[in-house]
């Protein structure tokens, strides 16, 4: 037959064509499956693909990093993901498709962007911690109190391993002297099959609990970056839901891993969980010799309070006592002082008195007697005053009634010479002495003219006046 | 005399008695004389006892003053 | 003497009496003398009385000085 | 005697009284005499007392002191 | 006696009570003596419950500081 | 005796309540002594206490350290 | 055991509380000893808890087997 090729001969056409088709590098994401790194430092992978759901190998392709490229690839991939380059790991790299003849379809990994690998180990985390959080586990352990005096402790750890060593020294030669109880839980602390091996101890652990107060799980001096297999769901759900505090000291400087972030308390080695522990019971100490010092304080507080009040009443009774009776003496001087003073008033006083008296006395009498004196001249010139105004009156009146007598008879001398004027001029008409010439005779009785002889009676002796001379007769009968 | 035993008083009221008399010319003509005689006469009598009186009294006043 | 009987008050009293009299005309010359002296009388008796008062009552006083 | 009994404040009421009536011319002069020698007699009477009395209070005054 | 009994407080509401009766004028000349007699014992009562007291005071006092 | 089961704050407030009285002047010279006396076995008393309890005290202190 | 791990708390806040009382005067001097000793009982218990050897602790975690 005519073109009939060679297997050679179609292999190196295939090559031709894979070569022209895929002359660039490509970027492909694919999960390691197998990875193997050889004496002379070449790195052989076997790559495949998954169904999401299934995890039905979709794809299979074997791979290859060569050394001087793999110096450089895989520290860089491990320091930026914190992952270390193995099996299990999905990754983003730039592959160069190459054909040989003889081995036939194979890719060499020329490069490998570590950002997708964190980015999809960021995206399980996610789911995990998600997954934790809807079940309502993800801060159970850490809800646990965590004991005063965590002193009892279930340490799950390699036995071998030098961070367990690490503990162990740190935990019993601590400075305080603080006794520790512990107990070992061995597990495989790295690999695949460490996640499984942890969750073995902590079920064997949890048949003891009460004996318990904290469970530990450190792993030191292996590789930093051997760290997935915390990162798993079924780990991390038994140590959230676990009883007792869960502590760990892992190991990883960076990134918490989920077991961490579950954990009651992450603590970055085991060297950290021990002095976190030691220092819980330094807390505790603290704590006492706080309330001794407390106590030796406010008792000694208290006591000397106590003694000062007492030292302070004692200090005051005496200048109290003094006091009280200097004025208790002062009172009864003053007391005395007006007993002095009031007794010399009251004597003085009545001296007062009796020379009051005294001179009231002498003045009133001398006042009296000199009003009696006064009367008694006022009496004698009364007397005299009296006595002669008496005469001097008297005189008076006498001389009064010469008066009276001179005129008295001046007036009855001047009536009798008018009478005798009127007289002698009627005595012309009725001169008695013409009429006795004529005849006519007066009588008298008693020398006084009888007009009447009703005036005289028979017997009577009667006188009778003539003219010249006199008769006396007497009268024999009456007509 | 009976006179003499005559007090002033009497004299006085005698002098009165008199000059009521002469006044409500109660006197005769005829007794005029004789009783303005008995009237100077008692005045005369009542003149010196009155003098006489003054005298002793003054004398009796004048040793009230020593 | 009764005189001697007599009371200041007393004295005083027929004093203011007699005085009362001469003073009222009730007196008579005739007894004027007589009434005058016996004033006199009081009188003197009355100061003397007075002063020997005067003088004991100064003795009195003087007794309490000692 | 009566007077012994008498108390400074009898004695005292008494002058009092006595002066009063002094004072207020309810004396005769014939009792004054009489009542002026009571006072001092009185006087005499109330100063001894006084005088005694404050011997005897002095006397006890200085005896406080000792 | 029964001023053995008397307390002190008693004893000075006495000599109060006496100074009050001399101060306001209440006492008589006659009660004074006696009354100051009264006082001087009262205040020597005093004096001496005092002093008295003022030893037995510092006694105990002194017992405190051994 | 009674004393004995009087507690350290009884002694106390009698101790304060006695000073008191005898500060404001409260207390008779009467009592004065017999309340001297009594702070004094009082204070005794409650310093004795006091000494006592601190002994007692420091005991127990210097006991949780061994 | 569960008991145990409160006790420690418990013996706190019982110290706490004494102490409270002490500093805040609601504590006699009588109860004062008792209730130091009270305290220091307290912290001895604490304190065993710290540095002391539980021996059936000790045993209990030989005798898990694993």
């Amino acid at each position: 037959m005519e073109g009939q090729l060679t297997l050679t001969q179609l292999n190196e056409r295939i090559k031709s064509t894979l070569q022209d088709a895929f002359s660039e590098q490509l970027w492909i994401i694919a999960e390691i499956a197998e990875m193997k790194v050889n004496r002379t430092g070449h790195c052989y992978l076997e790559l495949i693909d998954k169904e999401n759901k299934t995890e039905e190998i979709t794809a299979r392709a074997r791979a290859t990093i060569w050394s001087w490229q793999f110096r450089f690839i895989q520290p860089y991939f491990e320091t930026t993901t914190g992952q270390t380059l193995s099996a299990g790991l999905k990754v983003l790299i730039s592959v160069s498709i190459e054909f040989h003849e003889v081995y036939g379809y194979s890719l060499n990994i020329k490069d490998i962007d570590p950002t997708y690998t964190l980015g999809d180990i960021a995206r399980r985390r996610a789911e995990i911690i998600n997954r934790l959080s809807d079940e309502g586990i993800i801060d159970m352990n850490k809800e646990i109190p965590l004991a005063d005096i965590p002193s009892r402790i279930a340490i799950i750890s390699s036995p071998t391993a030098a961070g367990y060593e690490d503990f162990i020294n740190q935990l019993y030669n601590n400075q305080a002297g603080y006794h520790f109880y512990t107990k070992l839980f061995a597990a495989t602390m790295q690999g695949n099959e460490a996640a499984k091996s942890v969750i073995t101890a902590l079920d064997a652990i949890y048949d003891y609990e009460h004996l318990f107060d904290v469970v530990v799980i450190i792993r030191g001096g292996g590789s930093q970056v051997d760290l997935a297999c915390f990162d798993d769901y079924n780990l991390a759900q038994h140590i959230a839901q676990f009883p007792l505090p869960v502590l760990t000291g892992i190991g990883h400087e960076k990134d918490d891993t989920i077991s961490d972030l579950v954990a009651h308390t992450r603590l970055k080695t085991p060297t950290a969980v021990a002095e976190f522990l030691i220092g819980k019971l330094n807390v505790v100490d603290n704590e006492l010799e706080t309330l001794k010092f407390a106590l030796e304080e406010i008792s000694s507080n208290k006591l000397s309070e106590e003694e000062n009040r007492v030292n302070h009443a004692l200090r005051m009774l005496k200048p109290f006592v003094v006091n009280k009776i200097e004025k208790s003496k002062r009172i009864l001087d003053q007391k005395n002082m007006r007993v002095k003073s009031a007794v010399r008033g009251e004597i003085n006083q009545q001296q007062l008195a009796l020379t009051h008296f005294f001179t009231a006395l002498s003045s009133d009498s001398q006042l009296y007697l000199k009003l009696k004196n006064k009367e008694l001249q006022t009496l004698s010139s009364k007397a005299t005053l009296k006595t002669k105004f008496g005469i001097s009156s008297e005189k008076q009146h006498l001389a009064a009634i010469e008066r009276s007598i001179s005129t008295g008879i001046k007036q009855l001398v001047d009536k009798q010479k008018y009478r005798l004027q009127s007289l002698e001029k009627n005595k012309e008409l009725v001169d008695p002495i013409t009429i006795l010439k004529r005849g006519f005779s007066i009588t008298l009785k008693e020398g006084k003219a009888i007009k009447n002889d009703s005036h005289v009676s028979e017997g009577e002796y009667i006188e009778t006046i003539l003219a010249e001379g006199k008769i006396a007769s007497i009268i024999q009968k009456k007509e | 005399m009976a006179q003499k035993k005559q007090t002033y008083r009497e004299a006085i009221n005698e002098i009165e008695e008199i000059l009521d008399k002469i006044e409500n010319d109660e006197l005769d003509v005829d007794e005029l004389v004789e009783k303005v005689k008995k009237v100077t006469e008692l005045l005369r009598f009542c003149k010196d006892k009155l003098y006489a009186t003054q005298d002793e009294v003054e004398k009796a006043l004048k040793d009230i003053d020593n």
